[in-house]
């Protein structure tokens, strides 16, 4: 079922392996990329968020 | 008239005002007061109906102001002059009127620049004309206006003595002719005519 | 409402006059970007006679959107736009009034010059009637839809060169039926198909396009 | 009048969010489920192609960013369109959500189909129909997104924002069409798509990584517009309950 | 000296950074203008390799040439050009630390994109490192020529318009050197010489823009 | 410390005057005044060497003013604020004293800041301030400002009371420690210490 017989034949993919793991390893490296940046940004936002909020409470609180 | 409902003006991340509300009727003129930023211009803008609030409601004779009708009565004079440089003090007197739809003669126009002590300078481009001079070609707009509802936002600014007074006779007949108008300024100024209303912010 | 659509030219109009650098300058800097290229590219007449459709019509695209980020920014910054906007009549008659203007300054000298430029490039009499044709009737779409860029970039800073970014995009069409109907009638092919593409595009932005700025301008006041 | 009532409280922010929450892992589990589906069938079993060899394999990527990134920006206008006839908050955040996603998608497919270009036709990029009005694409999300940067008050950069995608999206037919007559015009086609008839593991292996971007894409989308809405509400009561409770554990 | 210089840097550049736009637009329009130029002449790729140097050039010009406007025109309107002018140093000093940062913002990235356009156009990969050395050489040169432009037309109307008028002629030295460096590579010729006469060009500029600049500023503020 | 001589300023085809000269010594105020037009605006910017007079000098310490020494010596604030909308008001101090070549450390500005009433702003980018509030950025300057020489063109304008009286203080603390200042303003301000001489325009 499967198509390769080694390993070695399939990075090679038939001597296109360049182009083609060329493109899955950009399409990979930004679908990691992307939600790790999203998160994070998530993360600073909600600390951010999070201190002025609890600035704002302590200047009504006064 | 000119009635205000329960306004709220938030601008960015502050709120400046919340439940503002009052009512105008002909020959009164509404006082602006509040220190920098206190969000006098913010209330004029939206009063014209650029600014939408963030709650409550503005009408003018019991409509909603967003309406041809409502700005067929409006005068607002901003910060700005609104004129521009390369035409001369008469040119945009002028083209600011027929731009706002409205029927000016020359002679009135000239008879208004004088007025406004600009005499002599009819046709020299406003460019060259000194701070205050740029404030007098914006407010000569204000001689011949008939519409009801005047909106000025620290029209005495940059204007010498002289002026000062002149343009607060302005406002006192328009009052007196049942005019309305909202000001704000933080000069002292004696408006002779007209009821005074104050509403202080912030 | 003609009233006012003629108000505006006519302001818009004399102020042009009164700056006089403003037509002359849309007119010479397409002139002056035409005649880089063949210091660029070298002076082979076979090469520069296929160029010269495509090139006129980037350099008449380039002189447009030049002159647009003024469309509305002098309006804004000394507050006439406001009193514009609080006019008792439809923002987008003024819009309209302003596009037809800024056609008529920067347009219209572009086809007057166009032919002038195609002969330096040795173009064909018929060729030459053709792009002027073209330029006529695709310049004013270019106002049309540059002026919603305008709009929409009202007020912010590097505008000019964000307006460019938005607007330029949009134009494409413009310039492949432009170029085209020049290209077509060197191919011996005949414009006219493309000609009407052009007219149609005109069509469909003047009155599209004064409406969508009047609203992004809206936003610009708030 | 009960369908309009749910549509205002499922395009409020305060319901969105925790039905945001719940939903982004449901969206990643089936993009990954998906995802390793499409490559196991596309990768490993899928037999060669006779006539490009082993390089159509690129196939897997570039149909799936392509379609992405088109439905994407029709996405993005459908709910500007929305957010400017009700003038619902929700609309707005959604389209800079997915502004960015829909960006990448597009700039994958160019360079994913630029490396197949290059051992296929032998060159990195031909001015075809489809490939430039990809690249006007492109243009068109980041004119968007600079559009909003530049403007800083979120309502006001969401209107401007939204009447943009409008005009786009009424520009792109319009664009597509001419690229592709301008093409067709001018030179015969030294660049010719050979389509071969493709087996039928390859359509599905094709199928299976489209949906697997398609949930990757709705996760992603869902995971930022939680934050924007945050930043934009920090002001209302959900979200200071939200920040004080318990915020800060779940992403 | 160098302390003026390095504030007056830093200043621009975040400011620059804060407005985002700035750098990423300039960018862009440079990608976009060389993308329009296929569109508008067709996609022969023998043609448009021919075609690369000279519309990648051009491209390259006009973008520096849009951000002109903006180099002092800011600071002139709020007034900090006063300020500056007032300020107990030379305005030289200051004026090169201005171009100095317009470089940075819309130069650098050019030279860094130009690459990737080149490729669009099937240039080799010598012609491609000719060309961004080009690049990189030639467009402090035009940030300097540039400035004394902007200079000269400050607080004029129309002025970014009359910019491109004045400015536009004194580039084309470093259009014709730059562009035929890349020729000349691709004609097997070696692109040395003119790269070396672009950066003469870049030095003799750099020393003598920032004071002619500074002389029309104070013109300009009178 | 300041003097003029005769000087005689031509703006377009108007004479605005001429023959003006003055001396001011340490401690003194020259107060301006003038109609709109008369050419006060102009005339500062003779004294700052930026305008070059028709006819005329003017000499600092005894030194024609066209010298770096002068303009290490001036401190100037025109109709227009000179501040960068874009960035805060702590970063627009602290970038203007980099670029006048003055120390001023950041507890300094925040200081500085705090005194003219924009505490709690200082990270909000100035486009979002009040009229009043840019002009406040803009002063904010003058509270460590040690030159002698304060030239201040309408600085009261677009303040609300209590900023327009903080400002009158400020001034008179310079007076009081030898400094020399030449204001024009259209404003009743009362500068409570120092010499207040006055000349009129026009
Ligand atoms: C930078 C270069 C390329 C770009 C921007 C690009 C863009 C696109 C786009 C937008 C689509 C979707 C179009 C549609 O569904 O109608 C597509 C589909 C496709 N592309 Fe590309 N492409 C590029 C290069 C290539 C190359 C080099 C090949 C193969 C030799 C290729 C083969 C295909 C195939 C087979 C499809 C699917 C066709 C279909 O479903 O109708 N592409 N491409
Ligand atoms: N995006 C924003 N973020 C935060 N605050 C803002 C924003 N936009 C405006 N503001 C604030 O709103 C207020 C603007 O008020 P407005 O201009 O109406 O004041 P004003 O009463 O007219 O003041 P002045 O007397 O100085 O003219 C200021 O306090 C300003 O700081
Ligand atoms: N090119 C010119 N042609 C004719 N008159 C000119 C020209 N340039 C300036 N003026 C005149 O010079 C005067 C400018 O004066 P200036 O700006 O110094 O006035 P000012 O006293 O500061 O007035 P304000 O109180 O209004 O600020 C004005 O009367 C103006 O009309
Ligand atoms: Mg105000
Ligand atoms: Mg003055």
């Amino acid at each position: 079922m499967i198509h390769w017989n080694s390993f070695a034949d399939f990075i090679a993919m038939g001597g296109y392996g360049f182009y083609v793991w060329g493109s899955f390893g950009l399409t990979a490296l930004i679908m990691i990329v992307e939600p790790i940046v999203v998160v994070r940004n998530r993360k600073s936002t909600i600390a951010r968020l999070k201190r002025q909020l609890r600035a704002e409470t302590r200047n009504t609180a006064e | 008239m000119l009635e205000a409902d329960n306004l709220e003006c938030v601008r960015g991340e502050r709120r400046l005002f919340a439940g503002l509300g009052f009512r105008l009727e002909a020959g009164e003129l509404l006082y602006l007061q509040g220190r920098n930023g206190a969000g006098k211009t913010s209330l004029l803008r939206m009063l014209i109906g650029l600014l939408p609030p963030e709650a409550g409601e503005i009408r003018w004779k019991g409509q909603p102001i967003r309406s041809d009708e409502f700005r067929a009565d409006l005068c607002y004079l901003g910060h700005l002059n609104a004129i521009k440089e390369e035409l001369t003090p008469l040119e945009n007197l002028l083209a600011a009127a027929r731009l706002a739809d409205e029927e000016l003669s020359e002679d009135d126009a000239i008879d208004a620049l004088e007025q406004v002590g600009l005499a002599g300078r009819e046709d020299l481009a406003c460019k060259y004309l000194s701070q205050g001079q740029k404030r007098r070609v914006a407010l000569a707009r204000l001689v011949k206006e008939k519409r009801p509802l005047w909106i000025l936002d620290e029209p005495f600014v940059a204007l010498d003595v002289a002026a000062v007074d002149w343009l607060a006779g302005i406002i006192s007949g328009h009052l007196q002719r049942g005019g309305l108008a909202v000001m704000t300024t933080h000069q002292l100024v004696n408006i002779p005519a007209g009821t005074v209303r104050e509403l202080r912010l912030g | 409402m003609f009233k006012i659509i003629s108000a505006v030219i006519g302001r818009d109009l004399k102020l042009a006059m009164r700056r006089q650098a403003d037509i002359v300058s849309a007119l010479f800097f397409f002139v002056i970007v035409v005649s880089l290229f063949p210091l660029g590219i070298g002076p082979e007449p076979d090469l520069l006679r296929k160029l010269a459709p495509g090139v006129l019509w980037v350099a008449a695209l380039l002189a447009t959107m030049l002159s647009l980020p003024r469309l509305f920014a002098d309006d804004h910054r000394d507050g006439t736009l406001e009193q514009l906007a609080l006019a008792p009549h439809p923002l987008g008659l003024v819009v309209t009034g302003k596009v037809i203007a800024h056609w008529l300054v920067s347009g219209l000298p572009l086809a007057l010059i166009a032919p002038v430029l195609g002969i330096q490039f040795d173009l064909s009499a018929d060729a030459l009637v053709v792009l002027t044709f073209a330029i006529l009737l695709g310049t004013p779409a270019l106002s049309g839809i540059g002026a919603i860029g305008a709009a929409l970039t009202l007020g912010l800073r590097g505008g000019g060169i964000l307006l460019s970014l938005l607007v330029l995009p949009l134009y494409i069409p413009v310039l492949i039926f432009g170029a085209g109907a020049v290209d077509a009638t060197v191919a011996g092919l005949g414009g006219e198909g493309h000609l009407s593409l052009l007219a149609a595009l005109t069509f469909a932005s003047l009155g599209f396009a004064p409406w969508a700025s009047a609203a992004a301008l809206k936003i610009a006041l708030e | 009048m009960k369908d309009r009532f749910n549509l205002y409280r499922f395009a409020s922010p305060a319901t969105f969010y925790p039905l945001a929450g719940t939903l982004i892992p449901w969206f990643v589990a089936l993009s990954v489920v998906f995802g390793l589906a499409g490559l196991w069938l596309g990768m490993l079993v899928a037999p060669t192609d006779f006539q490009q060899g082993e390089g159509y394999r690129i196939i897997f990527i570039h149909v799936p960013a392509s379609w992405m990134s088109m439905f994407i920006y029709l996405i993005m206008a459908g709910w500007a369109a929305i957010g400017l006839a009700f003038n619902t908050r929700l609309s707005g955040m959604m389209a800079q959500a997915l502004a960015p996603t829909g960006a990448l998608m597009a700039f994958l497919s160019l360079w994913t189909g630029a490396l197949w270009g290059k051992p296929m036709w032998g060159a990195w990029w031909v001015w075809d129909a489809r490939l430039t009005s990809e690249l006007i694409l492109l243009f068109l999300y980041i004119g968007y997104m600079a559009l909003t940067a530049a403007i800083d008050d979120a309502k006001r950069a969401d209107k401007a924002g939204g009447l943009l995608l409008l005009v786009g999206v009424v520009n792109i037919p319009i664009i597509y069409f001419s690229v592709k007559w301008w093409n067709t015009l001018h030179q015969g086609s030294s660049v010719n798509l050979t389509k071969s008839s493709m087996a039928e593991t390859m359509l599905w292996g094709m199928l299976l990584m489209a949906m697997c971007f398609w949930m990757y894409s709705i996760a992603i989308a869902l995971m930022r517009v939680r934050t924007i809405m945050l930043e934009r509400e920090r002001h209302t009561d959900w979200v200071k309950a939200e920040l004080l409770g318990k915020a800060g554990e779940g992403k």
